[in-house]
């Protein structure tokens, strides 16, 4: 059943189609929209056993019916499933968060298809094989999220949304050239007809694809919010309603962590470099391992000082995410610079994957904490109206249960064991140590200490102390509680229990520098 | 408050006699679209333009009930809910053309058509035509249509409003 | 021959009225200017269908010829009621 | 004989076990969840007791993957800080069923105390470096959730987070040092192993230590290792310069200062060192140092001896005091273990269990006084003893094994490290005196805060102490039979030596080691050992007389600016937060001029980047040689329009008004849709002109909204932004120009050229082609229909973009 293949992304699309007409009856529409979470993380779940039981690790879904590299291309793959798993559950709970959370009219204008569109555009954007398709979906999913950021209207909101509007269609617009440019360069918009392209011809034939794909790591990076394409990440996670804001900073994010991986591990990392400042039989990887180096430096220093000094919980929790990604991208560099012809010194392949799988690991912990870690701050500002730290305080003792989340979020992304942060971390770690690298256990550390300063501030500061008159008063709603709770669960489980977590990853981390399995599926269905 | 005293005779006149000529070329360009320049898109878009002379020379009163026969009930109720529910149409159909050629391949092909799987009936014999071209294309076209129209007209309506 | 000469005169014309659209000085100086300039795109694509004899650009100014007046009406109407849409 | 699995397995897990039941236990005991808790410790050491005398390892599968398993070890020194662990337990639980009386947050501190007691049972237990890892940073967590108790105080906030940022990221340094040393195992062993002790067919570093540490000293990674392993055990136990958090944390309950602070989790860290000494140091009789490993450890060791020391004699509070004390001892343990000559180890072997028992009575001590006496300042206290009679038996006890007298069990350690600071000073002679005069010149300190601390229960009672009530038997119970410990292995050192301490030695030698004996009761035979142990009590009573005049004048000392490592943290701190504003002052100002050319020119960069480092050469274009190429009819027309167009865009920037602005911008709409006309694009152009109605239309019903001027242009403003442009501009020329002269030797257009059309010999179903004549819509409809369903949704977002943006208004998060 490779129909299986586009049922999350049809699940998601008719979910929304569904809720648009709806919009006069709250409770219809409300029910219709949680159900169709619930059946998404239900085709996920299908999707992830098919292509794991499948021998192959591939299922690939030819649109339309036109063959490879004609048509285009849906491709799942254990880095593929890997991510949309995530998005699945994340999309649950913010869905199931925003019933309460979001205010009655919101959801009646258009939360809920603009919440499902969303979802469109990430499922699309795991899945496609086609550079042009991936444009697509990214228009998708940004589209829905300038409106889900600039939901609430004020003048704080408007400002965030514009500056995320605006970078993001710069980079749009970007995206495009470089597209347009590898359709010139190469002839084809299809992934792995294009590796496959650059893998046969000779690197002179293809100078300019290097320079193209910088465009494309640069447009990625913008929607990883990687310093310093960081700009828009503060404002807009704090002016989004507080589901928009976990769904940006747990899968959103990792939309573009997903597209550096696909196209500089499976897509460019055949690409010769002629011979010249990297030596001979450089690939494009001994370009990109220095530079996600200095910008994963970059951004745990940004992110992690940044929330030291933050006054609000949100605004600690969106500088936070720069940080925490610097983690994500860390690894990856590493991974970069010991792929063979990568100018590393030993090029040792184990580290490549290694690599990737420390960075896939944080960024499914990543998501999950930092949903949570939004969750309950939405909680507490759907209930106190703020969550400046002066009014906050006392939490822990008003109301355990949300508290305890928070800190099982919060020691998670500082890498606490048993939690699946923890093993995160360990990865990370043991890249660097691995690679031999004293800057990047340098910064790991620096970048792990920091996250202990702020997450411990914001923990005495907002949830211990005497409680505030707010705090004292205020009952937060149990289906906010509840969601919180089951995201804590569900880290300390996967925490406990890594090895499956680990297992996906290193099958997600080997799908993605597999360059000639995926070639071998792609183009291979329709010889 | 009626605007008929606002915009001149020529101005009505003319446009009453375009906007038809306007809606017909739009559909023309639409159903033709798929062998010759055109298609939903820019016929949505001209089906827009139609509707925006009428706003402009006629005014929002009259188009929501001389034309549309609905009340301004408000915010989402009016003229801007009929303009949401045809974007929405819109959307279910594109999206529902798609479907039906898996189903039809499950049905019809084993399972061999993937989602929107696009095919022609050709109809032999026909008087005058001798035969016809049906794309099935023709419906996500006729999604793309209502799209544009709903979703331009929604836009249009709702900052005109302002 | 006298095809090419009236795609350059549509051409030299599209650039004086480009010039009025630019310097104004007033806005119904420039909608005019505007006017002539789409006017001008009509002539210039029948005369690219007559050139090349492609029909299929016959259908762009068909188009262009019914609606290239509206943006004249709009900004007209923007001109004397300031709004629009009433 | 082989521990039993199942034992020790119940051992670790029984307490986590307890610890989920506890919320629900202290729902129906209430207060007396103390008995149940203390039961629970009970339970852990009759299974611990129950091994005694066993040794190896037990392994459970846990993440086969990663080479990680939860590896379980027993040994002596596993032994007998298990021992410690649940033993004090015991007498902790029940303490706190008497100090805990009537206080907050009961359910929430026995849970946590649990998962305490378990997390430590499991750093003693665990042989996997990443297992011990987990339950170390366990014990950080437990301890940060204790000593923030009192969640309303200040104070026990700042203490809180001083001891999670202290211990924690000491932790992590350990946990890089544990990472590196499995790496460096690959190459020592032919595999990556994270087990300390051996287990299966997986080797253990322990076991394999020489070929480890040749690997180490080649790959110039043994001094890294080995600090980065001290850091996390410096941290943990409180060591020079991290000694600050300890003193703060004595703002949790007395009970957990007792248990954690002093005779349990901060004893983690030189369990580590000993741990670790059988890897680093080398076997052999006459081994008198170790590289790397010596130099740190009795370096870190003897300074935190000497300067905890001096500090509990500028102590105020009794609980400072014997923080600062704890400290101070762990220095020992840990200078112990950090010299390479035997003695060492048994010095630190022995000195764990003696500290554990006068330390942790003295706590409890402490926690009866303050309790019953209401203060805990020393000024305020004195003249005890008629009040507190047991207690003040019990102190004395433990105070003078604190202090190193003779034939009390704090001695006969305390002479072991004398012996090993003399023997290593000794061989090497020279500078090296200086290791068994440091030693000496700490003690004194000890010997002078001990005394200290006594006094409080002898001499006159001052007349502002109030009443002092006995205390509850709950509490006095443990302080007593922890006062017996003391008395009992003062009486028989070796006893206690042969049970327990001489197992723990064996287990922290290198290769196999025997255990030891100490002369009893005092030793005889003079000796340079015994002289610099009679030399610390003379000296020590000869400085008694002016204990305030020290006192005073260490106090003084300690508030010469730079020197105390307090004010490096809080300076830090606040530092860091100073540097934090400079983030949303320097990085993200809210400005989007900023905003947009950091990311203009972070891209140019980068693509730019990758044209130079791919030599991409600078094509020619060829349309500017011949016009030719433009199209031979539309060549001079194309080159009007596209001139034309220029002319309208630069325009539009200088347009006097937003109409104006708008108009002109038309011209660059006319002159795209020519530009499609004359390149044969009818469906384009048509595309083109509608759109442009369109947008001119929307764009006349926004105008008045918008703000009329924009502010006038700053030259100083628009040369940088010009310069951003102007880098913009250059890069998607030089993109456009290298990608259009680009030749791929394939190419995908030529398929869909082929397949739209319908063709010839076609059936009455026909799936096979595009079955159209209008390549752009079939592409649209049918090649790529699912690129156009994606945007007919954006089309369709931007409805609900606008009705969201109209609709929401001003209704915010209220509604």
């Amino acid at each position: 059943m490779t129909d299986l293949v586009v049922a999350p992304l049809l699940v998601a699309l008719f979910t929304a189609i569904a809720t648009l007409p709806l919009r006069s009856a709250q409770r219809v529409q409300q029910a219709v929209s949680v159900f169709g979470g619930v059946l998404y993380l239900v085709a996920v779940a299908a999707l992830v056993r098919a292509v794991r039981v499948d021998a192959d690790g591939y299922l690939v879904y030819e649109l339309s019916n036109w063959e490879a590299p004609f048509g285009i291309t849906l491709v799942a793959d254990d880095l593929s499933v890997l991510m949309l798993g995530l998005a699945a559950v994340v999309s649950l709970a913010a869905l199931v968060f925003s019933v309460r959370g979001i205010p009655e009219v919101g959801q009646r204008i258009s939360y809920h298809p603009l919440y499902h569109l969303m979802v469109v555009g990430i499922t699309g954007s795991f899945l496609t094989a086609d550079v042009f398709n991936l444009f697509v979906w990214f228009e998708v999913m940004l589209m829905s999220s300038y409106v889900l950021v600039v939901f609430y209207s004020g003048p704080d909101e408007t400002r965030a949304a514009l500056h995320y509007a605006f970078l993001n269609l710069l980079g749009s617009a970007v995206m495009l050239l470089a597209i347009g440019g590898l359709y010139a360069t190469t002839g084809t918009l299809n992934m792995a007809d294009m590796a496959e392209y650059l893998a046969t011809v000779p690197a002179s034939q293809t100078t300019p694809v290097l320079g193209l794909s910088a465009l494309l790591f640069a447009v990625f990076a913008l929607k990883a919010g990687i310093v310093p394409f960081q700009f828009w990440v503060p404002d807009a996670y704090r002016a989004a309603p507080a589901p928009v804001a976990a769904m940006l900073a747990g899968v959103v994010k990792k939309v573009g962590v997903y597209a550096i991986v696909r196209l500089l591990f499976t897509v460019f990392s055949v690409a010769a470099l002629p011979p010249g400042l990297f030596g001979e039989n450089a690939t494009f990887l001994a370009f990109y391992g220095p530079v996600l180096l200095v910008m994963a430096i970059g951004s745990v220093v940004v992110g992690g000082l940044g929330a030291v000094g933050r006054e609000d919980l949100d605004g600690l929790l969106a500088y936070s995410s720069i940080g925490q990604v610097g983690f994500i991208v860390l690894p990856l560099a590493v991974a970069a610079s010991a792929v063979p012809g990568a100018g590393a010194e030993i090029p040792r392949e184990g580290l490549v994957t290694l690599g990737i799988t420390a960075a896939l690991v944080y960024s499914v912990n990543h998501g999950l904490a930092k949903s949570l870690l939004f969750f309950v701050s939405g909680a507490l500002s759907r209930t106190l109206g703020t969550v400046r730290f002066d009014a906050l305080g006392g939490v822990s003792e008003r109301n355990p249960t949300l508290a305890g989340s928070f800190f099982v979020g919060a020691l998670a992304l500082i890498g606490i064991p048993p939690l699946s942060g923890f093993f995160g971390k360990l990865l990370v770690f043991d890249v660097g140590a691995q690679a031999g690298s004293t800057v990047v256990l340098a910064v790991a550390l620096a970048g792990a200490i920091l996250t202990i300063a702020y997450f411990t501030l914001a923990w005495s500061r907002g949830f211990w102390g005497p409680p505030s008159d707010a705090v004292a008063g205020a009952s937060v709603d149990r289906s906010f509680v509840l969601v919180a709770a089951v995201l804590a669960v569900s880290i300390v489980v996967l925490g406990v229990g890594f090895g499956p977590l680990y297992d996906l990853s290193y099958a997600g981390a080997q799908a993605a520098t597999e360059t000639q399995g995926y070639v071998d599926a792609v183009l291979g269905g329709s010889q | 408050m009626s605007t008929d005293t606002d915009t001149t005779v020529i101005a009505r006149t003319v446009v009453r006699v375009v906007v038809p000529v306007i809606l017909l070329t739009a559909v023309a360009l639409l159903l033709q679209g798929h062998n010759l320049p055109g298609g939903g898109f820019i016929a949505g878009v001209l089906t827009v333009t139609a509707f925006a002379l009428v706003y402009i020379v006629f005014g929002r009163e009259f188009l929501q009930r001389e034309l549309l026969h609905v009340d301004d009930d408000g915010f989402l109720g009016g003229s801007i809910g009929e303009y949401g529910r045809t974007f929405t149409f819109g959307l279910a159909l594109a999206a529902s053309s798609g479907l039906a050629a898996i189903v039809v391949g499950e049905l019809f092909a084993g399972g061999r058509y993937e989602f929107i799987t696009q095919g022609v009936w050709f109809v032999y014999h026909v008087p005058v035509y001798h035969e016809i071209e049906i794309p099935t294309a023709l419906f996500f076209d006729l999604g793309v249509y209502f799209v544009v129209v709903g979703a331009l007209l929604t836009i249009l309506a709702v900052v005109g409003r302002e | 021959m006298v095809v090419l000469g009236g795609l350059l005169l549509a051409s030299l014309v599209t650039l004086v009225a480009g010039y009025r659209v630019v310097r104004g000085p007033t806005t119904p100086d420039r909608v005019v200017a505007l006017d002539v300039i789409g006017t001008n795109v009509v002539a210039i694509a029948l005369l690219f269908a007559l050139v090349t004899g492609q029909a299929l650009f016959v259908d762009v100014s068909l188009v262009l010829t019914i609606i290239g007046f509206i943006s004249t009406v709009a900004v007209a109407r923007y001109i004397t009621e300031g709004d629009i849409i009433e | 004989m082989q521990p039993e699995p199942a034992v020790l397995l119940a051992v670790l897990a029984l307490p986590f076990v307890g610890a989920a039941v506890t919320p629900l236990v202290y729902r129906v005991l209430g207060e007396r969840t103390a008995y149940f808790a203390a039961a629970v410790a009970t339970a852990c050491l009759a299974l611990v007791l129950s091994q005694h005398g066993t040794h190896g390892t037990v392994s459970v599968e846990w993440i086969p993957q990663l080479g990680v398993n939860l590896v379980l070890y027993l040994d002596g020194l596993a032994f007998l800080v298990a021992l410690l662990a649940s033993g004090v337990g015991i007498l902790v639980f029940t303490y706190s069923g008497g100090y805990m009386h009537g206080e907050p947050g009961q359910a929430k501190y026995y849970t946590t105390l649990l998962v305490f007691m378990g997390a430590m049972l499991g750093v003693a237990l665990a042989a996997d470096l990443v297992a011990l890892f987990v339950f170390w940073e366990l014990t950080s967590v437990s301890s940060f959730v204790l000593i923030g108790h009192y969640q309303r105080e200040t104070s026990s906030l700042y203490a809180s987070r001083k001891s999670m940022l202290i211990t924690v990221s000491g932790g992590l340094f350990m946990l890089v040092g544990f990472l590196v040393l499995a790496s460096a195992s690959t190459d020592a062993l032919g595999t990556s192993t994270f087990a300390l002790f051996g287990y299966g067919d997986v080797p253990g570093l322990v076991e394999n230590a020489d070929a480890v540490r040749s690997t180490l000293t080649e790959q110039g990674l043994l001094l890294p290792v080995v600090a980065l392993v001290g850091l996390g055990a410096a941290t943990k136990s409180a060591q020079v310069p991290f000694h600050i958090w300890l003193p703060n944390a004595m703002e949790a309950p007395t009970p957990v200062s007792a248990f954690l602070h002093s005779a349990t989790m901060v004893k983690a860290g030189v369990y580590l060192v000993g741990r670790f000494r059988p890897l680093f140091v080398p076997g052999g009789e006459d081994v008198y140092f170790a590289e790397a490993w010596l130099p740190v450890f009795v370096v870190l060791g003897l300074l935190t001896m000497t300067v905890a020391a001096m500090l509990a004699v500028s102590a105020t509070d009794i609980k400072e005091l014997l923080a600062y004390s704890t400290a101070s001892h762990l220095g020992l343990i840990v200078a112990g273990f950090g010299f390479a000559v035997s003695y060492g180890g048994e010095a630190g072997a022995f000195h764990i269990l003696n500290h554990a028992s006068f330390k942790a009575a003295l706590f409890l001590v402490a926690g009866i006084v303050a309790h019953e006496a209401g203060t805990r300042n020393i000024a305020e206290l004195s003249g005890l003893r008629d009040d507190l009679p047991i207690t003040t038996i019990i102190a004395t006890v433990a105070c003078l094994s604190m202090a190193g007298i003779p034939p009390f069990n704090g001695f006969f350690s305390k002479e072991l490290l004398f012996e090993a600071a003399w023997e290593t000073g000794a061989h090497f002679g020279g500078l090296w005196f200086l290791v068994p005069a440091i030693a000496v010149f700490g003690s004194i300190f000890t010997f002078l805060y001990s005394i200290r601390f006594l006094s409080l229960f002898y001499g006159d009672r001052p007349e502002g102490l109030g009443e002092v009530h006995s205390p509850p038997l709950a509490m006095l119970a443990p302080a007593a039979v922890l006062g017996l410990a003391v008395v009992a292995i003062s009486l028989r050192p070796n006893l206690a030596i042969e049970l327990v301490a001489g197992d723990a030695y064996a287990a922290v030698a290198p290769g196999e080691a025997h255990s030891f004996t100490v002369p009893w009761p005092i030793p005889l035979e003079p000796s340079p050992y015994a002289l610099m142990s009679l030399a610390t009590i003379l000296f020590g009573a000869a400085a008694y007389p002016f204990y305030d005049r020290l006192h005073g004048a260490i106090a003084r000392a300690r508030t010469v600016p730079y020197t105390s490592p307090n004010a490096y943290y809080d300076g830090g701190l606040a530092a860091l937060e100073r540097t934090s504003a400079l983030v949303p002052g320097y990085v993200q100002t809210r400005m989007f001029r900023t905003y947009a050319a950091s990311t203009m020119l972070a891209v140019c960069a980068l693509a730019l980047g990758g044209y130079l480092v791919a030599g991409v050469t600078v094509p020619v274009p060829e349309g500017l040689s011949s016009l030719t190429v433009l199209g031979l009819v539309g060549g001079v027309p194309l080159a009007v329009v596209l001139l034309v167009a220029l002319f309208g865009a630069a325009a539009v920037g200088i347009a006097d008004s937003h109409v104006a602005g708008v108009l002109t911008l038309s011209i660059l709409g006319f002159m795209v849709a020519i530009f499609y006309v004359l390149a044969s694009a009818p469906d384009l152009a048509l595309t083109q002109l509608v759109i442009e109605t369109l947008v001119l239309l929307i764009f006349l019903l926004v105008l008045d909204k918008l703000p009329a001027w924009y502010g006038s242009l700053d030259v100083r403003e628009a040369v940088p932004d010009a310069v951003v442009a102007g880098v913009v501009g250059v890069t998607v020329t030089l993109t456009v120009l290298v990608t259009t002269s680009a030749q791929p030797s394939q190419n995908i257009a030529s398929f869909f050229v082929e397949r739209a059309p319908v063709p010839e010999e076609h059936g009455p179903v026909l799936v096979d082609s595009g079955g159209g004549g209008n390549i752009v819509n079939v592409i649209l409809v049918d090649f790529r229909a699912f690129d156009t369903l994606g945007e007919i949704t954006v089309v369709a977002m931007a409805a609900l973009a606008v009705l969201t943006l109209v609709g929401m208004r001003n209704r915010g998060e209220d509604v």
